[in-house]
């Protein structure tokens, strides 16, 4: 298959047409609405079976092998804040406030994006390092520090008299429950390994991707709420959010690459650098900088990067991957 | 039935301050709090969540100086920056001193 | 097997067994109590599954194999309302706006009674046409809107001030979660076909059967809470309840086998026409005819005609077009 | 703190009626609205969920002219044909012009 | 709009209560009521779910009478053993006949 | 394997990982939080799925073989509270209130607790009889009711006003949920055999274990929130909570291996026996007895004597069947 077939391929998946049947159903004024309950424990599901998964193959890897790999992506999630900082203040204008915290939804991770990446191997049968889930674990977090530190430099936080407590933020999302299953769930797979998990895998590994398509349905109407807010977004951000990504998933390929990883695990990094937080880092974001706007840094990374992610974004990074393998 | 007057303070708010405000409704003196989900639509559009629209609601009898009180910090440090509303009722209950903070 | 043996086997199938049971969990006055938004979810669920199956068959077959079929599910839809509404009008004494509230709901379709009917015919080893999920999609809103005309001819759609507006009625129950996932799943499993169905069919086949079970748990409750109005309803209500769906049913068999489809099509074209709505109808009714009475359309719906073909009907309309097509 | 007298306009209703009903909240004049979800009881029993006595509660701070209005639209509209009631209270909000329509 | 003065009882219960405290409701004259589901905390610690602070928030508007009735059936069966609290609002309706039990 | 590692491997199950998991969420004060609708979602599940599997097993048996176990079992609940009852109350110095409610709560049994017990000697190879969800059944209610016998005898039933009805919350919990769904699934199990299950086991018997783990999350939140209350126990009611399980699994597991079942079976009945109910007690009790205090018998049920014997207890009570099966 050449990289449009792939494109192609990614595009027509079930994953895929269930986000954009939840874009239809907004723009059809449709009252299809998945109860909040049912997100959460969808949610809660999701990150318990990543984790899970994840764990059962750390199991079987010496702590070694994840060293490099893991101080690149932390690396890439702290450095990412740096520039996106200092290009959305110079070029695009942005306030303090505004310009962190949309650093921080860039500098952390995607869920959904990683586990959409994962499919995708799956489904042209690429190869990728077990511990992946690991490296999504330990990007959450950095990304939204480096920020949170951006923003305190600019003295904007701590502003706010309610919420701007930058450090409370920091523990509140390490003690978050993405960050709390993604770990427990590694740890409870490395521990139990493939034998234990064995019991529970019906539910955890034969239902995700079924799952995941209710999931991206709802997300796919969540997104498209936010796109009626798209004007309102500029269309510097919009270039930032389409053009960032981009470089991003370049950066994590080469560096992925050169640091000898597979072409799926090149891939995963890239796909992790590239992708944009919409569930942990609002949160977080909300409480720490109050003063910035929702309306900006959400619609970016939920509207407009997590689409082109997982649309053309996937594939790209995937080709390139594949092309760095093949030429050196 | 001998009743007493007190404050009912009723604040609606965006669902990710939950934990913060129901720590300022008790530093601001009251006993005990009641809280419900609700969703909503207001003259402001600045909250963070992916579940857009996704409120608590928090309800508290208090006395006046409470209510007064809570209303202050509410003003000075929520209002600002959140999307928060609260409002304040008259009503009536048995046995008042449980609700003097 | 013979029909009565047939008859028991459905009888005694786990399916029908939780319907009973939620019946008798609420005789019981049990606190047994499905939470709504698990209700909803599990709604969701099915019509997903049910379209993305169906949508599966349908990316095997050419359309032509579906005009004929299709045309005779949206004539029979369009033409039950017609004598519905005369026969509760002029023998029943109905007032207009139950009469055509009624109407609306015999001439649209339940999905529950629809997938019932495919598990009898799977646990009989009967095939069916794989476009079947399809004429479930297009019966859903065709009698609704007859049944709307009819009462706008007779001048009670926009007495009320509030919520009197057939059309737009009409538009949400177009836009309204059941099409939309039913059409959506259709599309989606189309698309994908088999291969990329094949990733998320532990989630949306596998576990169907389970999942219909606890949803029929919770429509036995429902039904039953409904049951209690059965003396509101009254003999002739009670009776059309009863009868009207035989003669339905067997409409739809022997158009079903007159026009080509085979036993198990013509069973489920028969089980489409005999069931009757208690999910979109009821919305869509209750706001574009509010003068209409609950307890008479809800209940002659849900706690008559449902739990009817649930227990007899199916094996009843099995029973004709087996006969039929041995005897022609 | 300076408080300002405004109107909380509460509305119980079948659950079907939801997306019509805050419209007419809205045309009324109201500035926003909560809601939540709620069971009940009442002296009709005519709704037509399956999910019977399913219903929502929507709160509204207005001005008294807006209160006054969007109850007159639910005596003639809404009460006579399905599942609705409404009550009025006084309540004290802080910067009341934000009800103001 | 011509409208009547009510009561408005609200009583927030552990939810265990539920079926028994809307019959007591019911029992005191109330013609209707509205259920939603809450949480809370409050000066008592004695609840028994294994959801700790699940609760529910009973409305019912009543006639001054009723709302008497009940509140005294509150103080006597309730209050001493469980974690019940009520207060009453005076608000207005439309129709006050509906609620005169 | 050794006892040791016996209890080693239950200590490093999933199921019992994700108990500590959930424990551990509690501690660092993560905002994780199962919704209420999901948590009650899957107890109807999980008693549906145990009912279904247990009757499926029972129609296999003749009646008479159940005999002998149902009257132990019966026996052993009633026993219960009326030496815990005179030890709570002579020893400990409870008020009459508060031993009744205690006694009330280690006199019924816990589902989880049981079902944990199965899927160790599942892991442990260990065959066991297929009643033994009969036995939960039959359980629940007896001890309860015993209990309130004595606190009647004691005066402090019917007096308070609004709840103080004995006979009325007996009613309640024989109508409750768990029972109806334990004895619905058994009944549904049994009619419809192993044929009938075979279509619907792929949710209610492939999925058992993953629902389990998530449902231990929760409990494991649950009980950390109570093991806060620990203090308030006090010494005597944390020895009780701990020792009265160790005898009354061996008054158990001694009972079964009298009456002829097999290692497993008699495991079972001491792991019945052991167990205190903290779902369906505490409600009936609440009512009942609503001058007992929670803090009491929910803390002590909830927080101490559920995670002793998941972790400690099962292989403990599995140790002594094995012995007594080969010393004799
Ligand atoms: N006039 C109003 N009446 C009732 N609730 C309101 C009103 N305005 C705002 N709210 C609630 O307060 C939340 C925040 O409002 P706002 O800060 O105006 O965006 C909204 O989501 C509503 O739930
Ligand atoms: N007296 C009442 N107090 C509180 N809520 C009521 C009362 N009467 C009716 N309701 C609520 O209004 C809804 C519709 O009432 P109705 O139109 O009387 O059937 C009920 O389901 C209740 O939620
Ligand atoms: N001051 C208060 N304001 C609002 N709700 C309260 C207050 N005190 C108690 N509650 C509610 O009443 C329930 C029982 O309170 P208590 O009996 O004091 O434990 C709590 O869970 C709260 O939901
Ligand atoms: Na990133
Ligand atoms: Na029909
Ligand atoms: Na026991």
């Amino acid at each position: 298959m050449n990289t449009l077939d792939l494109a192609m391929a990614n595009l027509l998946s079930p994953l895929l047409l269930c986000f954009v049947l939840g874009v239809v159903a907004v723009l059809l004024r449709s009252d299809l609405r998945f109860p909040d309950p049912v997100f959460a424990a969808l949610s809660i599901y999701l990150m318990l079976a990543i984790g899970l998964k994840g764990g059962v193959e750390l199991s079987k890897l010496s702590p070694s092998q994840f060293l490099l790999p893991g101080l690149a992506a932390v690396g890439i999630g702290m450095a990412i804040p740096l520039w996106s900082y200092a290009l959305l203040r110079r070029v695009g204008g942005f306030t303090i406030a505004d310009a962190a915290a949309i650093a921080a939804h860039y500098g952390s991770v995607s869920a959904v994006t990683f586990v959409a990446a994962l499919a995708y191997l799956d489904a042209t049968h690429t190869p990728y390092e077990g511990f992946a889930p690991a490296l999504l674990a330990i990007m959450e977090v950095p990304g939204i520090v480096v920020a949170f530190a951006l923003a305190r430099r600019g003295g904007v936080i701590g502003e706010a008299g309610a919420g701007g407590n930058a450090a409370q933020a920091v523990r509140e999302i390490l003690a978050g429950k993405s960050v709390l299953l993604l770990c427990g769930g590694l740890a409870i797979g490395a521990i139990v390994g493939e034998a234990g998990y064995a019991r529970v895998k019906p539910v955890f590994s034969d239902l995700f991707q079924g799952v995941l398509c209710l999931f991206l349905l709802e997300l796919g109407m969540l997104a498209a709420q936010r796109m009626a807010d798209f004007r309102r977004v500029g269309p510097f951000l919009a270039a930032f959010a389409l053009i960032m990504p981009v470089l991003h998933g370049a950066l994590g390929v080469v560096i992925g690459h050169s640091i000898g990883m597979s072409t799926g695990g090149a891939m995963i990094l890239g796909t992790l650098a590239a992708s944009a937080s919409y569930i942990a880092a609002p949160a977080a974001v909300r409480l720490a900088l109050p003063q910035a706007n929702p309306g900006y840094y959400l619609t970016a990374s939920l509207a407009v990067t997590f689409p082109f992610n997982l649309t053309l974004g996937l594939p790209l990074y995937k080709a390139l991957a594949t092309w760095l393998q093949g030429a050196l | 039935m001998q009743t007493v007057a007190v404050k009912l303070v009723t604040i609606v708010a965006e669902s990710v301050l939950e934990k913060r405000l129901l720590l300022a409704v008790k530093a601001a003196g009251a006993t005990g709090y009641t809280v419900s989900n609700a969703t909503g639509v207001g003259s402001r559009d600045m909250r963070a969540s992916t579940l857009d629209g996704e409120n608590i609601r928090i309800e508290t009898l208090v006395c006046p100086e409470v209510a007064e009180a809570l209303l202050e910090v509410l003003v000075r440090d929520w209002f600002p920056h959140y999307a928060v509303i609260a409002w304040i009722s008259d009503v009536a209950v048995v046995r008042g001193e449980k609700y003097a903070g």
